[in-house]
């Protein structure tokens, strides 16, 4: 698990500041490019023209973790590849997010045996995990569908989407 | 610059009786030998002359010991030759390095994955596996295997 | 080579990994460089970082159940691989797929290739610097990839041929989108020419670059467009024709002096010609089943057995040790990008490091498919 | 006399000052409201997720530092042409920009002598 002591909040904590603040993060996700394997070609294909990860304002990949804010865990994390994610994770500044794309990312998806030696079953054994996107790769709309699950979760609750809002029954479970 | 004469080369090497034709389209090759390890320089270098460039170099782990497997193929005619070595369990096998720049890194994946270990080999780590890593995977006794067989059993009657 | 405790670096030199996380390594490859000021010195790549067991996970497993593993292992040209495996299989276990099989095969393969040459030729124009033909390639793309999921239901790890055939028969609705997308590609290679190929920039990044000639070639056993860049014209579809290639009428386009351009130019006349092969299999597609009833479970007769496939970036081959039961003995995977990848530590000492990548780009690698 | 030039001094010294807050105001935000994570390798750095070995305090060659060089002799070269852009076409425009291509031209000859010296040649060693 990446040490990580529980870091304390910010010096000046103000519930508004903090509202308009999330909604500025959920809506400037800075990913970082961190291909391991097949879902890398889906994570740019959804950055390509076609699917266009520019309509969440999410598609600015970073190569170093020192300017981005969510690491996308896209493949297969072989035991070597361990300590690198856990080292990237931490140089990453807060408040970042991380999201496991595919199933290899999720739980070991195809390559989890018995007697398979080489892979760790799951990004969630190395870094906190927020948002989960099955599929082995999964489709660029799924990528999406994660991003605006990870906006939903950011903004804690759906005021972020004005037309979701004023649907009166999807509004109330939050 | 066909395989006849790189057979005929590798007739003076080896002795005649361990080499011998397979049909190529059951099997994909097209020329077998059975050599012993201290022959494998000398055998590269003849297939290095005749203008053969090396597929690959794997292992296959049996119960009386590892048979290392060597394949040179040409560009311009199929001529797909594979050289078995029967092996003894810790025995080990001198580096083609020198003479293919490819087999550098097939020789340390079959170190990595087998354990078998190349004399003069410049630079003799593990290729795929963690450094600290302790296990050779593709030994049959390491993890689930379906089954783990001497070698008689599989390739002296594969041809009958 | 670099010994494993690179021994201090003197005053001018200094360690530099172009790691795992890296823009431009296409994947967790490491290259871990010694460089003197702008120059490497020396390159040791360290692979592994995508290492997932496959041979180790074959026998264990039915032939039917490594069916999966085949199209991840180079996801760029998936269909490549899974319809090389399927073929092997057959052969070893002698089973003979339909005509109409064949040929939806090939023309799947075809799609596939070219596919993987239009991914490649968008990343390498990425790490160059240019983003528009990134662009331009993935639009192209994104048509072949909707062709392929509608017959195979899958964008990139295609598990479409099966022992005895293919998962599905193809409509004339696929076989329209195909001709289509034929005639639109071919429409926009004079886009692709006048974006890149007498872009001034593009010309002196790659002429006289990462040179590796015939040489060089036959010592890494290099194959593919590496091979061919280097003028030596090795393509596995002519030089021992499987499947229905044996009918297909294309030639293979070589270079001449097998640098970073020699190697570009290969690949984009290689897609013409994939174009080609797939018009003509389209013209002969015959009618007829497209599977043949196989054993539940495929049991080949005891023995080894090698076979040989082109793939986007070179020869694979698969060499199987059966033991008579339905799990393979021993499955070990031949795969191009290894050789490929291995002619760096020779050609890059004494280069500069914007060259680096520039090389790493044009040989064309897929991390997994070298780490297995 | 002197209330108008303190006058102007006045607005020097709001200048100065608004220029100061205008600075300081994001670091200090930021410094109040960004939420802070602490962790083992926060402070190594960055190398695509390895760790660094070797410092980068080394002595590397000679031609970054005459590159430089060649920027610095530019970058001052546009600092006298500021006070130029004031006056430049009020009374005779044609001597100004004569003045202006003379000056640019002297110049520009240390960019003709590194060319000369071969600064912009990287080549390979194969």
């Amino acid at each position: 698990m990446a040490v990580e002591k529980i870091a304390p909040g910010p010096r000046v904590h103000l519930a508004v500041l903090d509202e308009v603040l999330n909604l500025c993060r959920a809506n400037s996700l800075w990913p970082m490019t961190f291909g391991l394997a097949c879902c890398a070609i889906e994570m740019m294909a959804t950055g390509a023209s076609r699917f266009d990860l520019d309509r969440f304002g999410a598609a600015v990949f970073r190569p170093s973790p020192r300017q981005s804010d969510l690491m996308i865990v896209a493949g297969t994390i072989s035991k070597k590849m361990a300590p690198t994610i856990v080292t990237l994770w931490e140089q990453m500044p807060a408040p970042k997010w991380c999201m496991a794309m595919g199933n290899c990312a999720i739980s070991g998806g195809p390559f989890e045996f018995e007697g398979q030696y080489a892979i760790v079953p799951g990004a969630d054994l190395l870094v906190p995990v927020d948002v989960y996107v099955p599929g082995c790769p999964p489709r660029p709309e799924a990528l999406i569908q994660g991003f605006l699950s990870l906006e939903d979760k950011i903004t804690k609750g759906e005021r972020r989407n004005v037309i979701r809002r004023f649907k009166k029954s999807a509004g109330k479970n939050r | 610059m066909s395989s006849e004469d790189l057979k005929r080369a590798l007739e003076k090497i080896v002795e005649p009786s361990s080499v011998h034709a397979r049909d190529y389209e059951r099997n994909g090759c097209l020329l077998e030998i059975g050599a012993e390890p201290g022959q494998l320089p000398a055998i590269a270098r003849a297939a290095r002359d005749a203008g053969f460039f090396l597929e690959f170099i794997t292992a296959v782990d049996f119960a009386d010991g590892p048979v290392a497997v060597y394949q040179f193929n040409e560009c311009e005619t199929i001529s797909r030759t594979q050289v078995k070595v029967q092996l003894a369990r810790e025995e080990s096998l001198p580096s083609i390095g020198s003479v293919y720049d490819a087999a550098l890194w097939y020789e340390r994946e079959v170190f990595d994955l087998f354990g078998i270990r190349f004399d003069n080999h410049p630079d003799l780590r593990r290729l795929l596996l963690p450094e600290d890593a302790d296990f050779h995977p593709l030994l049959k006794e390491y993890g689930k295997v379906h089954a783990f067989r001497s070698a008689r059993d599989i390739y002296d009657d594969q041809d009958a | 080579m670099m010994t494993r405790t690179p021994e201090p670096a003197t005053e001018h030199t200094f360690y530099l990994n172009l790691g795992p996380q890296h823009p431009s390594t296409h994947g967790v490859l490491r290259l871990f460089v010694k460089l003197d000021g702008e120059y490497v010195m020396e390159v040791d790549p360290i692979i592994g970082y995508g290492h997932r067991g496959h041979e180790k996970m074959a026998e264990s497993h039915f032939y039917e159940q490594f069916l999966p593993n085949t199209p991840r292992m180079d996801y760029l040209s998936g269909m490549l691989f899974n319809h090389a495996y399927v073929a092997a299989v057959e052969k070893m276990a002698g089973i003979k797929a339909p005509p109409r099989a064949e040929y939806i095969r090939v023309i799947c393969a075809e799609l596939n290739r070219v596919a993987s040459h239009l991914m490649w030729l968008g990343a390498y124009l990425m790490d160059l610097g240019g983003v528009t033909p990134f662009f331009y390639a993935f639009d192209d793309r994104e048509n072949i990839l909707d062709i392929l999921d509608r017959v195979s239901g899958s964008r990139l790890t295609y598990n479409y041929c099966r022992f005895g055939g293919v998962a599905r028969d193809i409509d004339d609705i696929f076989i329209e989108a195909t001709r289509d997308f034929v005639k639109r590609l071919r429409g926009r290679w004079k886009d692709y020419n006048n974006l890149v190929t007498k872009n001034v920039i593009f010309i002196h990044r790659t002429r006289d670059v990462g040179v590796i000639d015939k040489d060089l070639a036959l010592r890494f056993g290099c194959t593919g467009p590496v091979l061919r860049g280097a003028g030596v014209p090795y393509d596995v579809r002519k030089a021992e024709p499987y499947s229905v290639y044996g009918e297909m009428d294309f030639d293979i386009p070589t270079g001449d002096n097998g640098d970073a351009f020699d190697r570009y130019m290969v690949r984009l006349l290689e897609m013409e010609q994939s174009l080609r092969i797939i018009e003509q299999a389209l013209d002969r597609l015959p009618d007829g089943p497209v599977t043949t009833p196989t054993p539940r479970k495929v049991r080949p007769p005891k023995g080894d057995y090698y076979f040989a496939a082109e793939t986007a970036r070179g020869a694979l081959g698969y060499y199987i040790v059966s033991d008579g039961s339905e799990c393979p003995y021993r499955l070990k995977v031949r795969v191009p990008s290894y050789g490929n990848l291995q002619t760096l530590t020779e050609i890059l000492p004494g280069t500069l490091v914007a060259d680096t990548i520039c090389i790493l780009g044009s040989i064309d690698i897929v991390v997994p498919e070298i780490d297995r | 006399m002197p209330g108008q030039v303190l006058h102007d001094f006045l607005y020097v010294g709001v200048f100065l000052v608004v220029g100061v807050i205008f600075a300081l105001t994001p670091i200090i935000l930021s410094w109040l409201i960004a939420p802070r994570s602490e962790s083992a390798k926060r402070a190594e750095t960055y190398e695509s997720g390895m760790t660094a070995l070797g410092s980068a305090w080394i002595q590397f060659s000679v031609a970054y530092y005459i590159y430089t060089l060649i920027f610095l002799a530019f970058d001052v070269d546009v600092l006298y042409l500021f006070p130029v852009a004031l006056v430049y076409g009020k009374q005779f425009v044609f001597r100004d920009f004569l003045e202006i291509v003379i000056f640019v031209f002297i110049l520009s000859l240390a960019i003709v002598y590194a060319w000369r010296k071969g600064v912009f040649k990287w080549q390979s060693k194969r």
